[in-house]
């Protein structure tokens, strides 16, 4: 949670100096939840997020020096450059993106799963969502499909009170959102998500439910995002500097886990090491990502497809071939 | 299907598509079937007939009626190393999953560094030309052809529903095959005892000609052939067809060296012209053939009108032979 | 009841004839539902179905001539023959079509209510869908922003047992569809569809909540359906002889209002009176159909837009138009 | 806003954009919008700003997350007599209201035998270069431009901005307005003394010149008039500028007239010009002018990738005016 915390406070001032650009959406405030549900899963599982990634990724194993050179659009940036903030992607650490169309991923967790069916695996796939992402008919679609195919996915909702500027009661019609699993006869729970033990507890045993008996369920994590919606808002607008406070104050996850860590004895020098530890990964992520060296212009078309039919499919086709094409077909064509 | 000695057989456009289908479902335990009614029901069309009662629900996954949710669940599985094969019923339907196609599917290899791949397979039908009216006789796939990351690909012959859709399933990458409702029921030689896969961003002569090149994918290609027949008996014009079998990759150079013969061109679809497929292809052949063209590039598709229903109307609509005709005697100044 | 029945058996025998051509969905079995359901509306109310849509535009007072010239793809047609049967409409009855993407009437049926409320008429929108289409993404969207913006509409779910060939409990994760408004905090009810007066109840008391409280609802109307799934299905494969005999005989909704009358003290002369006029309505929608002109070809283009406009906007794209696209030019032109 | 005496006062696209909301929202009662995060949020692009302050939540409408939704309730409020002007946050979240877009709004008049119309406003930006990556970076304009039954007009001025707008709102059809994320903040002279509807279907000579005649739309404007002082400045070459404003209804007499006069002639778009705007205007050009060209028509759009985030890859994919120059040079030989 520390390193998460201080990732993405390294993340907004990079921002700042322009070294991280696009859209850049911050977890700050939601620590708890995301390393609550991401603890429980198994090393087999699979995770899938939306675009306010950066956490998932760090929570599920994912270096932070490759996750940064991402946010720098650096080669050795874990999605080469391509993805940026909100496509972050590592499969050797199943943690399969990253996706920024709003509820666009969960048929696509919905469908990992069902491979991982066919292909005889016990594991669950957690695909994190928000609250307003429940309104999209991707998710009706989706869990009717998990529903009815008996597939081992726990759809998380990450309730953080808003979507955007728009309150959860002013976009969902039922705004106690775990109940609308019942329209899928699947199970549906809230937690605490500025608990991280209550968090990991009700994800681990929903969790066991989707591994064991293939049952899909619906998690719905409460917790607040403590800066604007992404670093272009100031997070203002649509709601009172009285609230940001009150859930800064008294809701911080970070401060709430140590209050906890100091009850059960933790030391100030624990503490400090924990602390220390996370600024230097952070540290060393920044370093790693300076060093690492831009994209180089001449490989703008690798990765677009990767039949290594491709060249040769394409080599056909420069006859006419405007002009903003002409390289990326010659890039192609080479690579045959 | 009629079977020769040879291992020639006859069979319709449909059947190609099934038998291809068997034959990778056959081939590859990684393979299977996803969309509506394409099990009990034996799909909507009936090209998966048979396929249910043989390889079962597993393989041939019948699904609700969630377009998004099911190709976007397709897109998941393939990422996971499975190779899905979508059938939408009709290309019509595909709108409610243009997310999933175009920001998804089109997406995911290149978004993520090449981390993972998407080797996904939809199959859809286009055209018109059964009073199916506006909702149900569009023709997209210039849209699909339009987007990197995807291949387009669109049979018209049986032999080449077989071997195009055999190579589009063993791709690496997502492809769309766009079938067509008047060319299920064509019927075509398919030689059963080869593999008969078709390599993508291959164009083919339909019919060979020195007069002029028509240029055309899927059931324009039949259409062409009818009219250069016509084209040659009523008016001595000796027409080559160009099927072009692929529209992303596009095979210019065929098409180029056939316009460089033939010194005219007429391009054909079925769906609309305007920002239709006749448009890339037109634009290409007048810059690559500018010194070769004799008459400027025709271009022929369905009348600027949602599809009516009644069939005078619909008949006013469609790319008929007649409209092709006239189109071709003007781009030959005869 | 008796004209929807005798103008679908005319309309299998028109098929056959090929005077009806297309796509053409029946709805024999499916009368008392589709009549009870719009008895039960006032004139103001509003109708959307999908494209079984003969009966409920029967029902809500299209004549019988209009919608037999539709079907036979004549100038005289409700839709002047650029619909047919999946797509009539009469806006003077009220009936707002007649739509053929499965669930795509939802949220213009939505969409229709939210006009009234901003047009301060008190009226409700009736949303007929089959019990498949509420796997569809828009079921949800649609739902939601009914409850959230209190939008006075009634969604009708005709669950007539499949989806082209798909059962109910196959393709539906809740199979008792009408538990799914609870996910919207809407009143959901299910009501027998072969009984006429229950279904006209049910409707009533739901369309006056939407009339004067704003109270989006589902209705789920248990019905059958006699036939295939269009004329082009035996409706054999999916289901039993069995099944449908027991049907057929049991609870066919014209047997069953019949035995009512008769219970009610129907002379067998009034209800010979009733069959002789529903035969005789249906035969003169047949002559009317057949005396009706095809559209002439020339019109082809008339109906693509509608604002008096077009004709000089699109003046200026002759040079290089092609071909499919230079006589509907020329008539919009003309039009200017 | 600086205002003058005269009444011409210059604003920013965004603003101009705003003014005709305004004015049109006073003008007319039936008219009123939807969208996300358009209220209290200012909406994403702040093209909204103030606007539900002085209109409240009645005419201007938030909406959840649901553009399928939407969009379809607004197809609905439109052939119910209302005006409806949806804001898609950005076109790339268009492609999960297709099916209502393009099988609803587009065909409800035609479909309906004209019983019935669909007065609905969509506006949505297009565009890329903020790093914003794959699925945020798109031009889908052509892909409308495609579809009978519906218009598309796309500004590249303040001034067309805010009069293409309220033509829009005021055409009883289906209209999308297509917007561009780098135009919002360009500022330009806009006449508030004048209601300042700008005809829908007409083209603008942005720039006169005579040996060359580039055609655009949308942000791709800006970057031919860049280059065509250049092109003056560098090479001598007077280039003439086509600001196509519509691109259905597309005003190639403007575009046919230019080239007459330049004989020489480059399309340039935003997004892939496979299949993509160019590609149709192209092909008319070569169809139109085929006896006036002096050389084949040249294309300019995104090279053909999905959008990549590092700034070094975006650059190399975006239609950089160093691009338009060098295929400008080459058109004219030079
Ligand atoms: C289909 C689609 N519509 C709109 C957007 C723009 N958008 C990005 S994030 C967002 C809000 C999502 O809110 P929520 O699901 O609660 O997630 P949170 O940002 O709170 O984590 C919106 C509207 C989008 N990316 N995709
Ligand atoms: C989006 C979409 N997908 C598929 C279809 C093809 N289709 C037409 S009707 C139908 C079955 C609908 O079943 P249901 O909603 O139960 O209605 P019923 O036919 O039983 O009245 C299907 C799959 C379609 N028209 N639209
Ligand atoms: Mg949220
Ligand atoms: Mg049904």
């Amino acid at each position: 949670m520390t390193v998460i915390r201080l990732f993405e406070q390294e993340s907004e001032r990079q921002y700042k100096r322009a070294r991280i650009g696009g859209y850049c959406h911050l977890a700050i405030g939601q620590e708890a939840a995301t390393v609550g549900v991401v603890a429980a899963m198994g090393p087999e599982d699979l995770l899938l997020s939306s675009y306010r990634s950066h956490g998932f990724a760090l929570a599920k194993g994912v270096p932070a020096t490759t996750v940064m050179a991402e946010l720098f659009g650096r080669q050795d940036g874990c999605a080469a450059g391509r993805g940026g903030s909100m496509h972050l992607l590592d499969p050797e650490h199943n943690y399969f993106g990253g996706w920024g169309i709003v509820a666009g991923q969960l048929p696509i967790a919905a469908g990992m799963a069902l491979a991982a069916v066919k292909q005889g695996k016990e594991l669950a796939v957690v695909c994190e969502l928000g609250d307003g992402a429940v309104n999209m008919g991707a998710w009706h679609e989706s869990l009717n499909l998990a529903a009815v195919w008996r597939l081992p996915v726990l759809f998380t909702v990450f309730n953080n009170g808003y979507g955007m500027g728009t309150r959860v009661d002013q976009s969902n019609a039922e705004p106690e959102i775990f109940k609308r699993a019942a329209a899928f006869r699947m199970p549906g729970e809230r937690v605490d998500g500025q608990d991280v033990e209550a968090t990991h507890q009700a994800a681990a045993a929903l969790l066991e439910r989707a591994r064991k008996e293939r049952q899909p369920a619906v998690l719905e994590v409460m917790t607040y995002r403590l800066r604007g919606h992404s670093v272009a808002d100031a997070g203002t607008a649509y709601r009172t500097k009285e609230e940001v406070a009150e859930w800064a104050e008294k809701r911080d996850p970070i401060a709430l886990v140590t209050e906890r860590l100091i009850a059960a004895g933790a030391t100030a020098e624990e503490l400090d090491a924990i602390q220390r530890d996370a600024q230097r990964e952070v540290d060393e992520a920044v370093a790693f990502a300076e060093a690492s060296p831009m994209p180089d212009p001449s490989t703008l078309a690798d990765f677009v497809y990767g039949d290594p039919e491709t060249g040769r499919q394409f080599s056909r086709m420069a006859p006419g071939s405007p002009a903003g094409e002409a390289a990326v077909l010659a890039q192609l064509e080479q690579a045959a | 299907m009629a079977t020769t000695a040879s291992g020639i057989e006859t069979m319709t456009y449909r059947e190609a598509l099934r038998l291809a289908l068997r034959e990778e479902l056959e081939r590859d335990p990684s393979v299977f079937l996803m969309g509506e009614e394409i099990g009990v029901f034996q799909g909507s069309y009936k090209v998966t007939a048979g396929l249910y009662d043989d390889f079962g629900p597993e393989r041939i996954m019948e699904t609700p009626i969630s377009e998004e949710g099911f190709v976007g669940a397709a897109v998941g599985a393939a990422m996971a190393g499975q190779r899905p094969v979508v059938e939408i019923m009709t290309i019509n339907f595909i709108l409610v999953a243009m997310d999933q196609v175009v920001n998804h599917a089109a997406k995911v290899r290149y978004m993520f560094g090449g981390k993972v791949g998407c080797p996904l397979v939809i199959r859809t039908p286009n055209g018109a030309g059964n009073q199916l009216t506006a909702q149900h006789s569009q023709s997209f796939e210039g849209w699909f052809a339009h987007v990197p990351g995807l291949k387009v690909v669109a049979p018209a012959t049986p032999a080449d529903a077989r071997g195009l859709l055999k190579s589009a399933i063993r791709d690496d990458d997502p492809v769309l095959v766009i079938e067509n409702l008047q060319l299920y029921k064509a019927k075509g030689e398919v030689d059963t005892s080869v593999d008969g896969a078709v390599e993508i961003g291959r164009a083919a002569i339909a019919r060979e000609g020195g007069d002029l090149t028509m240029v055309a994918h899927s059931f324009a290609v039949t259409r062409c052939l009818h009219v250069a027949e016509r084209l040659q008996a009523e008016h001595g014009i000796s027409a080559e067809v160009v099927d072009l079998r692929s529209l992303r990759p596009l095979d210019m150079e065929t098409v180029a060296a056939s316009v460089a013969k033939t010194n005219r061109a007429l391009c054909v679809e079925e769906g609309w012209a305007s920002y239709g497929v006749t448009a890339e292809v037109a634009s290409r052949i007048s810059l690559a053939c500018f010194d070769d063209l004799d008459a400027p590039v025709g271009r022929v598709g369905m009348a600027e009108v949602p599809m009516p229903y009644a069939k005078s109307l619909e008949d006013a609509a469609l790319p008929h032979e007649e409209k092709i005709l006239i189109a071709a005697l003007e781009v030959c100044g005869a």
